[in-house]
């Protein structure tokens, strides 16, 4: 490769035609990258020009708040999707993890209450997040090495592992959790709530992750083809065991989120948000077929789903309109995507 | 030169060993299993009523499942159809009720059914024009179809139970030949769609359409309208399983099909289809994968089981079908 | 055997065609008879594909038209071009595995039952098997016509392909590259086919970068190159030189003998490998700065040679050395100890088809361009190394950071795997058909490669089913049969005959290759 | 917008017809008063309700009812709302613990069931003989059904001697699941004549059962298997008026939807208000069918009572 070019090599190397003109370059790629942030923005001026309420600081910073745990739990969705899987099993992680984190954070004291015992909130944090990470590892490996269908794997941890928490917990609450640990819902750091940031740099780190980092890279060769990435000494195992722990590890820090807002541990906890979660990532265009997705579109995915439910909450539509109201914004918000995605397509001179 | 050799090859590969023509089997054996374990701990769980009973408890998911398998097979999804079930069971009870559209008395029950036909076909073609036509991805028509065809039907109940005549519980009931009409529609149901898949050219179109839908078009395929078949079978199979499930309830409840997409498409998976499109059938594998979650919801039923143990032992099983599936195919 | 008249005419005037504002035909005009073979050449990313794509219905022109028997044709699906008689065995095999060989040959026009003169929905299967039969005996494929796809190897699915394209009763075929896995005596039996077809007035276009083929094969000829046609003529006014230098444009390199690089130690031994019944026992010394090449038949076991040194499939016994020391082969371990395997399947087990150059250039030594702790990908690096290994391998793509290698010319895919591995720096390179589809003048600058490797130090196997291939490339030719090396010869004893002798002496053994 | 007050209501869920008339009854109620309802269904997702509380707040709304999905969960949305100063009442469910003011509507599903199970127990051990018995459990992640079974255990507990109890059929409110559940139990037990509903919404899933097995009989005909539910709702009422339902826990919806939307205004208007409202409710049964007609919400929204015969 080191040879020199001789000249008609480098003609034809660099591509014969003129590159089209920068300016609609950019544009292109801006439509691309960010189609799902200008279909929120869109879906936010024509909603705040009807909706009252919708557009005030208060509400945003509601609407943000509110978004966090789904969106965290979308993310590591996302990973799984790249990689070519499919997780089902984030309610019941979520579930575990509520009751696991609570359990731990409370004593049992006389008649069987709860009693906090602050002083476990680290430690409990801390076994949360191994236990998602652990199920998601378990999860992962049973796809690498079994090479079965995600689909059933995680189905059926997911029937498992949440049946064995409403088991364990025979569906009973686990209140009276340490105000240190539940505090944390209402904390803030320069006025913006705690969460935020905590998010943020989450979704940073995921997002250099999944695009600057080898292991990143890998989660997608192996979502695109993984005999060719195999074949390219690609540790297909490692990698997709890898996502799937990333999506168990989410799915804890989603119910810390939950549990913290709602002072509870709840073996029910996330039970309705799978679709959502899915929902979230394939609207931010990560692809069900795999290799395909980015943490920025997950983001707006979330956001655009949270916007519809808060204005259409915000409105006081009746229960069925704001079902038929959210399937339209879905199929608009997919439309656009797709009209966006044809003119591109057409940009031929 | 060309390329050299000619063929010192058998026409093909090796053929599978016995283990893994058994292991072919897998979700089958597994339920053999299921019910002579269930079978050799309760005389009643043996009795051929109870066959009965889990034939026609399982044919409402099982219809639907085989509509599922069908889209499933093109590569995608019908996230829609337990909420076509809500729609056109709504629909069905409004009108053999009557007065829901001014001036209609109540309308006789066989009617009533056949008018549903085309309303299942109607919301399959919703589908069929946003997938197929309109190059939507699935997962998100159908999301958002779910939507349309729940809150429609929420807004026709006016979100409350609807209690329909007791001539929607004789369809549930009639029987011929000592079979209750839903289980001869379940396998009526799985038969035609395994001829469809396996014995017309529309089902292996289908099949090449799931595996490449780019090379199914230069191979000359209509695909457009081939995936719009697809999921207007399935809008179908998910109104005739509503009607099918809601004939032995005897009334259209508001959570009435939630979820029941899932049910089905994990069966179609239990029996070996690919979400990834271009590999499935219905029978065995389908109606398999229904059967055996029936049958182990049946068993633990009859047993007397604690509930709280039903999803981990349900769960449990379904692991046990993966790993088995896993010797059914070949290393690598 | 062609429903209607046979065709008369069939022309472009002045086709154009871009993709996203690159325009890759610049104004094609061309035209081709029924009862003609029109040879279409030129270099990878010439533009043929693009050409036949659009007579095949598979995208419309921008600009231009085409006329069939003097009428417009405008096919708006590749559905519309088989009504209209346009047949495609298109040059990435366009099968269904999942599907039996009879149902991929009729797969739109599936016979049919009939009952009391009614057509039922129903496929007739003994209707279907009594079509296809001809059909696979007119390819010379002897096999059950309900075999899956899935279960043949690469050669006889060409055949598939082209039984197909025979079934549809064309009167204009196009074949674009039909010989990239068939055997000579299965290409001979092709021309003959095509030949026949000919007298029957059939219009032909054939796609190869098999120069002798094509000048043996056809009545005319046209050279491509970047879009443009450069020349149209009767095939007698064609010979090699001339159609190199108008694909190129410029003249042939002398095919002067590469300079023999001392070889040092053996660098690769493998003792009595063996993973029955396709390897049985092979052992093999290669050498640091030696090429040694692998011929035998199709099955030989050449692939599964290959794969069990690189560690994709399980060794059963014996056992690989590198420098000596024993190698438990898995291909990350591979890779790390410098070796390379170039696979013979690239869309499988190469490419990420829908990621652009530069991922897939890298992806094999991606690890080298992560710097820890965190493992960040220098992407400058990567983008830096891409583009030089993309020089190397003569690379055609409008842009190597944005261009899916989906929509990449199929020579330019072959090109991009080969551009992998060289950004490993391999120490070992197995070559599986490693210039499949590669055109002429890219195909020395990659003997070029391979020799200068050589030189540098590395051991190079090379599994070609082009015995011409391994003659001008390797230093040795092992040959193979039924899973065992039968024979070792060194260049000057290289002979076509006697190779052709060796590789044929195992069909006797056994039961063959089983 | 148009300056009425605005009362936002959160439903955990409208799945059942309980639910829906209190839906209504609560919007006639705020309708009166000259203000106007803002609706949110959380769908049995306790995080949902949390960001609709959220959301209420965050639109300013005048006072907030929620019919939460537990006591539990409701805390922090108490919190919020006091935080808030918005008026907040709790619809149905009393809150685990007095985080903030606010003020409860409540009827006792643990009490009220066991009332009814016990009355049903009574008339068991009067009709002699052992007798077994089945409950149709709810969704085992929803309160209110554990309280119904929290219930019925506590209130055959005390009857040991003439029931035992063959099967407990989860039904994960699931009308489809319950009647696979009924039938499957019936199947292993032909014996079973003692079946309580953990809600009134799956009787028709019962009595689609029984009918199959032909043991659906009027009360005091031979064969009658003893049958109670649970909410008071239309199906109930008929069954009761028909004799085919023995007794039912009934819940006052017009009851608790008027004082649950009088607490949330006097609360507004800085009036005292009793933390909290007791739905006494009541067990209907064939004794007392006068005061079930005028009492059971059911009697007076039976949907499409015209029509059925
Ligand atoms: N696609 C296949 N289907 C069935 N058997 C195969 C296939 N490919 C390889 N084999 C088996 O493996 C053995 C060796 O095949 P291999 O592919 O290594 O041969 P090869 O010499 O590389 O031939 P080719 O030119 O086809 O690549 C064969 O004898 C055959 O039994
Ligand atoms: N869908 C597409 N999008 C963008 N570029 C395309 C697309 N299809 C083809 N091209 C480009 O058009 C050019 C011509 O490709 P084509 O496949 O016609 O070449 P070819 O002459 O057949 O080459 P080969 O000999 O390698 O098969 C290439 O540069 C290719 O990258
Ligand atoms: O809690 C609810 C209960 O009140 C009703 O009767 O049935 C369904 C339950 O969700
Ligand atoms: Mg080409
Ligand atoms: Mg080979």
């Amino acid at each position: 490769m080191t040879r020199p070019a001789t000249p008609d090599r480098a003609a034809t190397t660099a591509g014969t035609p003129p590159a089209p003109r920068a300016g609609g370059e950019a544009a292109r790629a801006l439509l691309s990258e960010y189609a799902p942030l200008l279909l929120a923005a869109a879906y936010f001026l024509a909603a705040s020009a009807t909706v009252p309420g919708l557009g005030t600081p208060r509400n945003l910073s509601n609407l943000v708040v509110n978004v966090l745990p789904l969106l965290v739990a979308a993310l590591g969705q996302t990973a799984v999707l790249i990689a070519g899987g499919i997780d089902l099993s984030i309610p019941a992680v979520v579930a575990a993890c509520s009751v696991a984190s609570a359990r731990l954070m409370t004593a049992a004291g006389p008649g069987g209450l709860d009693v906090p015992s602050p002083q476990m909130v680290p430690a409990a944090v801390a076994i949360a997040l191994g236990l998602g990470a652990g199920i998601g590892l378990f999860n992962g490996l049973a796809v690498a090495a079994l090479r079965v269908p995600p689909f059933l794997v995680t189905l059926s941890t997911s029937m498992v592992v949440g049946g064995a928490t409403l088991w364990a917990t025979h569906s009973r609450n686990i209140a009276n959790l340490p105000a240190s640990f539940t505090d944390l819902a209402y904390g803030r750091v320069g006025g913006v709530p705690l969460f935020v940031p905590l998010v943020a740099a989450l979704a940073l780190a995921m997002h250099l992750m999944l695009g600057r980092t080898l292991i990143g890279r890998w989660l997608y060769a192996v979502g695109q083809n993984a005999r060719a990435s195999r074949v390219s000494g690609v540790p297909v195992g490692r990698v997709t065991a890898c996502a799937y722990a990333v999506s168990g590890l989410c799915a804890a820090v989603a119910a810390l989120l939950y549990t913290a807002r709602l002072e509870t541990g709840l073996p029910t906890m996330g039970r309705e948000i799978l679709l959502d979660v899915v929902g979230a990532a394939v609207i931010g265009g990560t692809s069900l077929a795999g290799g395909k997705g980015t943490v920025l579109g997950t983001v707006f995915g979330a956001l655009l789903l949270a916007l519809i439910d808060n204005s259409l909450n915000l409105i006081g539509l009746e229960y069925y309109a704001i079902m038929m109201a959210k399937g339209l914004v879905i199929l608009l918000a997919a439309s656009i995507d797709l009209l966006r995605a044809r003119l591109l397509g057409r940009a031929t001179p | 030169m060309t390329a050299e050799p000619t063929e010192a090859l058998p026409a093909t590969g090796p053929r599978p060993g016995p283990w893994r023509r058994l292991a072919r089997h897998a979700p089958l054996l597994l339920l053999l299993a299921v019910v002579l374990a269930f079978g050799a701990i309760s005389p009643v769980f043996r009795t051929p009523a109870n066959a009965r009973n889990i034939l026609v408890q399982s044919s409402g998911v099982a219809v639907v499942a085989v509509g599922m398998t069908i889209v499933l097979i093109t590569g995608g999804i019908d996230l829609s159809a337990g909420a076509v079930m809500f729609l056109s069971a709504a629909v069905a009870g409004k009108l053999v009720i009557g007065g829901w559209i001014p001036g209609l008395g109540p309308i006789p029950v066989p009617l009533a059914v056949a008018l549903i036909v085309p309303l299942g076909l109607a919301c399959g073609l919703v589908n069929a024009a946003l997938v197929a036509g309109g190059r939507i991805a699935p997962f998100v028509a159908t999301l958002a179809t779910l939507y349309l065809a729940r809150g429609l039907a929420l807004q026709i109940t006016q979100t409350r139970p609807l209690p329909l005549p007791p001539g929607f519980l004789e369809l549930g009931r009639a029987a011929v030949l000592g079979l209750p009409l839903p289980a001869w529609i379940l396998l009526a149901a799985a038969a035609a769609g395994q001829a469809m898949l396996s014995a017309t050219p529309l089902g292996r179109q289908l099949y090449a359409l799931g595996h490449d839908p780019d090379a199914a078009r230069r191979a000359g395929l209509r695909t457009t309208r081939l995936l719009a078949f697809a999921y207007v079978i399935s809008g179908l199979c998910a109104s005739l399983g509503g009607l099918i499930a809601v004939a032995q309830l005897g009334t259209v409840s508001p959570t009435f099909g939630a979820q029941r997409e899932f049910a089905a498409i994990a069966a179609a998976v239990l029996g070996g289809t690919s979400l990834f499109g271009g590999r499935g059938n219905v029978l065995p594998g389908t109606l398999v994968g229904v059967l055996l979650v029936q049958t182990l919801e049946n068993g633990l039923n009859i047993l007397n089981a604690d509930p709280y143990s039903y999803p981990v032992v349900v769960g449990a099983v379904l692991f046990v079908a993966v790993l088995l599936d896993r010797l059914r195919r070949p290393r690598d | 055997m062609t429903p209607g008249e046979p065709v008369a005419s069939l022309e472009f005037r002045d086709v154009r065609k871009g993709f996203s504002g690159v325009p890759v035909l610049r104004g094609v005009s061309l035209a081709v008879e029924g009862g003609e073979v029109l040879g279409l050449v030129g270099e990878n990313g010439a533009g043929k594909s693009t050409l036949m794509n659009l007579l095949g219905g598979v995208f419309p022109p921008d600009g231009g038209a085409m006329l069939l028997d003097g009428r417009v044709y405008a096919p708006a699906s590749p559905r519309d071009a088989a009504r209209a008689g346009v047949a495609f065995i298109h040059q990435e095999l366009n099968l269904f595995p999942n599907l039996s060989v009879a149902e991929n040959l009729l797969l739109d026009g599936l016979p049919r039952l009939g009952l009391a003169g009614l057509r039922l929905p129903l496929i007739d299967r003994r209707a279907l098997r009594a079509r296809v039969r001809p059909l696979l005996e007119a390819v010379g494929l002897d096999l059950d016509p309900d075999t899956a796809v899935g279960e043949l190897p690469a050669g006889r699915r060409q055949l598939v392909e082209i039984a197909r394209a025979l079934g549809a009763r064309a009167r204009v075929l196009i074949l674009d590259e039909p010989t990239t896995s068939l055997s000579a005596r299965e290409a001979d039996r092709l021309f003959a086919l095509l030949r026949r077809l000919r007298e029957r007035g059939v219009a032909m276009i054939f796609i190869s970068h098999n120069l002798p083929d094509v000048l043996g094969l056809c009545d005319s000829i046209a050279v491509l190159r970047d879009g443009g046609l450069i020349s149209h003529g009767p095939a007698a006014g064609y010979d090699e030189a001339r159609l190199f230098r108008e694909m190129v444009g410029r003249d042939a390199a002398r095919q002067s003998p590469s300079p023999r690089a001392d070889a040092s130690g053996p660098i690769l031994q493998l003792r009595d490998l063996a993973r029955p019944p396709a390897v049985r026992g092979v052992s093999l010394d290669l050498r640091g700065g030696e090429v040694v090449g692998v011929a035998g038949l199709m099955g030989a076991g050449r692939t599964e040679l290959l794969r069990l040194v690189f560690g994709l499939d399980r060794i059963e016994s014996g056992s690989v050395l590198l420098d000596g020391k024993p190698l438990v082969p898995s291909p990350r371990r591979s890779i790390r100890a410098g070796l390379a395997f170039l696979t013979e399947d690239r869309r499988e087990e190469g490419l990420l088809m829908d990621s652009a150059v530069v991922p897939n250039a890298t992806l094999a030594a991606l690890p080298g361009f992560a710097r820890t702790p965190l493992r960040l990908v220098d992407r400058s690096r990567e983008r830096t190394a891409a583009a030089s290994a993309a020089e190397g391998v003569r690379l055609r793509a409008a842009r190597i950071e944005r261009q899916p290698v989906r929509t990449l010319s199929g020579g330019n895919q072959q090109k991009v795997v080969l551009a992998r591995w060289l950004l490993t720096r391999p120490r070992v390179l197995l070559l599986d058909e490693p210039t499949r589809g590669v055109d002429v003048a890219a195909k020395q600058d990659i003997y070029q490669l391979v020799r200068e490797l050589a030189a540098g130090g590395a051991g190079v196997l090379v599994v070609s089913s082009e015995i011409e291939e391994l003659t001008t490339l390797c230093d040795r030719i092992a040959v193979m049969a039924a899973g065992r090396l039968v024979e070792s010869l060194g260049r000057p004893e290289f002979d076509r005959e006697r190779i052709l002798r060796a590789a044929f002496r195992g069909e006797g053994r056994g039961e063959g290759a089983r | 917008a148009d300056g009425r007050p605005l009362v936002g209501v959160s439903f955990d869920t409208l799945q059942t017809e309980y639910w829906v008339a209190s839906r209504d009854a609560m919007a006639a109620e705020i309708e009166a008063r000259g203000a106007r309802m803002l609706l949110a269904v959380a769908n049995n997702d306790a995080n949902r309700q949390f960001e609709q509380v959220n959301n209420f707040i965050a639109r300013g709304v005048d006072g907030i009812i929620i019919a939460p999905k537990d006591s539990q969960i409701v805390l922090p949305m108490i919190k919020l709302a006091s935080r808030a100063k918005i008026p907040i009442v709790l619809y149905n469910r009393p809150p685990a613990a007095d985080v903030g003011p606010c003020v409860t509507v409540v009827a006792d599903n643990f009490q009220i069931t066991r009332d009814t199970v016990a009355f049903l127990a009574e008339k068991a051990r009067a009709i002699g003989g052992k007798h077994r018995a089945m409950i149709l459990i709810g969704d085992l992640g929803d309160a209110n059904a554990i309280g119904r079974r929290d219930g019925f255990d506590a209130a055959i507990a005390a009857f040991s001697d003439v029931i035992e109890v063959v099967a407990r059929v989860p039904t994960e409110w699931n009308q489809e699941k319950a009647l696979a559940g009924v039938t499957n139990a019936l199947q292993a037990h032909p014996d079973i004549d003692f079946i309580f509903s953990s809600s009134d919404f799956l009787f028709p899933s019962v009595v689609s059962a029984l009918q199959q097995a032909g043991k659906y009989g009027k009360a005091g005909e031979p064969g009658h298997v003893l049958l109670a539910g649970f909410d008071g709702d239309a199906t109930a009422y008929r069954m009761l008026a028909d004799g085919h339902l023995d007794a039912d826990g009934v819940q006052d919806v017009a009851y608790e939807c008027r004082e649950s939307v009088r607490a949330v205004f006097d609360l507004g208007a800085g009036r005292d208000v009793p933390r909290v409202l007791r739905d006494p409710g009541f067990v209907a049964h064939q004794g007392n069918l006068d005061e079930a007609r005028r009492r059971m919400w059911g009697a007076k929204t039976a949907p499409g009572e015209g029509s059925r015969r």
